[in-house]
């Protein structure tokens, strides 16, 4: 019945959906956002333990569907021991590949990401994936709360 | 389609006459009937209403009240009709003590603004529930952050009707001057006992609001019989056009509250020192107003009429029942709310899924849910969850499309378990 | 129709095929035909709008912003679409700094309430003029017999246009926080001279808004170019639905000011305690919006795009020296103000006729034009006159029609004297 | 031309609307009252003298149209010397025949209104005709202003 949702929820996204690795406070952080979709509840908190100009390693905790929270856990994976201006340029092309679908520049980092580009034929749901980029931004910049709407 | 036109005739009540009259619903989304359950978001339009908007529009349209020409002298006269349209549905005494608005939301801000600042005092309370549309929470708080007029919160129960224990407890040093609450939960579901709710501000000195924008589709509402002092409700979710909602007040009321919006049409005379106010209802109503709008919601009232509350609550009684027992089948899924008198709307969530993506996976099959917390986020939060998908029935929503809504959360269900 | 259909394609501007949109212009008035110079009220509405909101209601409705559904993704990107080609009409820096309001009444209010009383101080002033329309007077009286904030007029000249140096006294003490002008008058015709306006008011340190409901229709406006903080307009003027007005104003400016309304759409998340509003524009947009009106003032919008301002403003403007040329020649007549820059607006008394009397022998021919103060009392008063009757054009109106109206203005002084 | 409107600008009428003969104020006046229309800017003020029960004068000055000025003429006309109950009884029956253009027991009184019947056809010169019968009301009432819309 649901063949041609597959696409968006593809094994990748299921597995990381319903069983985050990430979905913890990592040891020692030292920044951390809320990142709020007011109009429909969903929530996530990201934590980052920064070493210098880098992310050593990141974790969130979450209230959302499994879109959101495959998202939040990939995010974590794909951050971990990245330059933080490599970090805002991932979160840009994370939110242009949510929205078009297309993978520009596509590296190894993206790739892993790429099974979130099904979220562009359902326009409503671009935000489950950006939300936790949002809150990860807002948490680097030193700020408490974000929201995706 | 043929699901979906099996067992459409109820005694008395020809629900695939009605879906006739509804051009939208024999639309195909990604090549399935559209099944659309999302109705108290807002409702569909029938043809009568889309009808009498064109006819404005290609046959008699001009400004209202100010033209001394046939087409502004028609035009008032269909857009005042729809007082009269108003005043007979919620049986107001008086056409005069109706006033439009844009939406509930405006008419609730109208109160606020007007009786809150203009004639409630600091050191008086408003009373809303614990399961209030954000429309009927906000503008308090902005009156009680800008005048210091206390918020209070009636608790509802686990089986999210109104308790009326706590209701009184709030009332009883009588410093509350307004009870503002919903007629009919916009997420349980749940009808509010009005008639209850307002003896007992009456009792306490206090002046009752009811948030009709549920109700007023479900039910034969009577601001006499129920007593109440301000009724709000809005078009769109009654079949009519958007951009158009309703304040009924008590003329005292009305007569005693100062204007909220300044500008044409709402004046008596103007200089530059002082302006005085135009009677009531124009007092209320600055500007051009939504004629057309007017118009439109005058169609759509006569439509409900044509078929009866009686019909109507008969129908979504039914349906109740049967979605009542269909979900409540589904194992993992909770429906959110047990009201005794309830209409027809269900929230629930499931385990071990979202209720964004059972919305997502419904909408592939051409059903149209609501997911979120239903602009009542602390309703949410006092049920403790943290979203929920919503199902809500029209007067063009048959049994059969309840069942495709259940056969498919079946399969949901499969699918995230 | 002979007279009707004469002379009407001018170079460039087919005027028939245009009047062919507007279904409304062949309609017959006691058997003659319509003579439509009420626009300046409410103008008429082309096929595309209609059939826009036809569509919408038809094939394409939900409620926006909270759906996950086909139909609501759908409408929300419609809906959303107008802010789009608003901010393309006006040349606004960005998107998401049009609010959608119900009317040009209402984007005033907005202002008045939620810029006067929650940015502006006691002991600051306002700054309007004598040609305002009551809309972008009353409430700034509002403000000012709320909150203590004066209000101060400028001063138009005998020809009818903005005197700037009075303009430029009231501002030398820096106390003004806003002007809020009409860029185009109702009454006059005057087109303000927004860019030295907007100039003298920032040298001043005042802000400057512009009551665009007229401008936006005859004109290219441009807000960057004026260099305007506050635009406001409304939809059933520009060929457009009612119900709904647009305010734009710079981003921060609308990030500074409170929210007006309280509601659904507005937050970003709520509890009992405290609420946190949503992003510029949805901050100020609470409820359910005038969806099918935004809908249709797109389609208005691009209509009027298509044709083009330049041909739009040609035409006006053979039109408008026609018009003063035939009805100056109709002895006794006086025709209100003789600005310099003025559009297809024209008030006029004449000698022994009261406004009322001539409106209705003109309406008995057919001819639709208003009659009274036109909601700018204080500006008669100024004028010298209790009353004047006004004949307003439009995109469809034509040479021929002027000279109906000449013509029969003619006959009316006959019948007066 | 405008044969179909002389129905409501007849000869009484436009005798009456130009030439009205109660324009003044009457001397010794003891109440006064405005009308307004504030939706056109007509306006009539109307001066009463009275004596004991009854008015015994009335008169008016207006700015305002035809029909306006021709009402407010013949009410002075036909108040003249009449009880203030019946003069409330009176306005009641204008209001009336001026929305339905029918006169219902039609005295003598009455029939010298009657031509303003006429405005029936013209729903939004209805008031015109009224405005001068509130301000009556409004100054034997004691009452300083009054309004019609
Ligand atoms: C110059 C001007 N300002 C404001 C308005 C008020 O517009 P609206 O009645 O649509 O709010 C009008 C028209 O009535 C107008 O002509
Ligand atoms: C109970 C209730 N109150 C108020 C509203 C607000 O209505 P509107 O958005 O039309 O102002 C709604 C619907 O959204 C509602 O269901």
């Amino acid at each position: 019945m649901f063949d041609d949702v597959r696409d968006l929820y593809s094994s990748e996204i299921r597995d990381h959906g319903r069983s985050p690795t990430h979905a913890k406070r990592p040891a020692g952080f030292d920044a951390a956002a809320k990142g709020d979709n007011p109009m429909c509840g969903d929530r996530v908190q990201v934590f980052v333990r920064r070493d210098g100009g880098r992310v050593a390693e990141a974790g969130f905790e979450a209230r959302g569907c499994e879109i959101t929270i495959a998202s939040a856990d990939l995010m974590c994976e794909a951050v971990s021991n990245q330059p933080i201006d490599r970090i805002r340029a991932l979160s840009d092309q994370v939110a242009a590949m949510a929205r078009t679908g297309h993978c520009d520049a596509c590296d190894a980092a993206l790739r892993r990401l790429h099974p979130l580009s099904a979220v562009h034929e359902y326009p409503s749901r671009v935000k489950c994936v950006t939300l936790p980029w949002h809150a990860l931004l807002a948490a680097l910049d030193g700020e408490k709360e974000s929201t995706s709407e | 389609m043929n699901m979906m036109t099996k067992n459409l005739v109820e005694s008395g009540f020809d629900v695939q006459r009605i879906r006739d009259d509804f051009p939208i619903l024999s639309q195909q989304i990604r090549g399935k009937p559209l099944v659309f359950l999302d109705s108290a978001a807002s409702a569909q339009k029938p043809r009568p209403v889309i009808d009498a908007m064109v006819n404005a529009m290609e046959t008699q349209y001009a400004n209202v009240h100010r033209g001394l020409h046939w087409m502004s002298e028609r035009t008032t006269d269909a857009y005042e009709g729809t007082r009269d349209a108003v005043a007979r549905l919620i049986n107001a005494p008086s056409r005069d003590e109706i006033v439009f608005t844009k939406n509930t939301t405006e008419a609730i801000n109208l109160v606020a603004y007007s009786y809150g600042r203009g004639i409630m005092r600091p050191g008086q309370a408003v009373v809303i529930s614990e399961m209030e549309h954000h429309a009927n929470l906000v503008p308090w708080q902005m009156l009680r952050d800008a005048c210091g007029i206390e918020l209070r919160v009636a608790p509802v129960t686990d089986a999210g009707e109104l308790d009326m224990v706590g209701l009184e407890a709030l009332l009883v040093d009588r410093k509350v001057g307004l009870v503002a609450i919903t007629h009919m939960s916009n997420v349980l579901g749940t009808v509010v006992p009005a008639v209850r709710v307002a003896a007992l501000a009456h009792e306490y000195g206090a002046k009752v609001l009811f948030d009709g924008s549920q109700a007023v589709v479900h039910r034969a509402v009577d601001v006499q019989a129920i007593d109440a002092d301000f009724y709000v409700f809005t078009g769109h979710k009654l079949y009519g056009p958007t951009g158009i909602g309703v304040l009924w007040a008590r003329r005292e009321l009305l007569e005693a509250m100062p204007p909220f919006m300044g500008g044409g049409d709402m004046i008596g005379t103007v200089t530059f020192e002082r302006s005085t106010w135009a009677e009531v209802p124009h007092k209320f109503e600055a500007g051009t107003p939504a004629i057309i709008e007017a118009i439109g919601l005058k169609a759509a009232i006569e439509y409900v009429e044509a078929i009866g509350f009686d019909a109507i609550t008969a129908h979504e009684g039914r349906l109740t029942d049967h979605a009542l027992a269909r979900l409540s089948a589904i194992p993992g899924l909770r429906v959110l709310g047990a009201a005794q008198d309830r209409g027809g709307v269900f929230s629930f969530t499931m385990q071990g899924a979202h209720a964004h993506d059972i919305a997502t996976l419904l909408d592939r099959q051409g059903i149209a849910v609501r997911a979120g917390n239903h602009c009542a986020e602390p309703l949410s939060r006092r049920l403790g969850v943290d979203s929920s998908a919503r199902a809500s029935t029209g007067i063009y929503t048959t049994e059969a499309e309840i069942d495709v809504l259940a056969d498919t959360l079946l399969r949901v269900r499969e699918f995230f378990t």
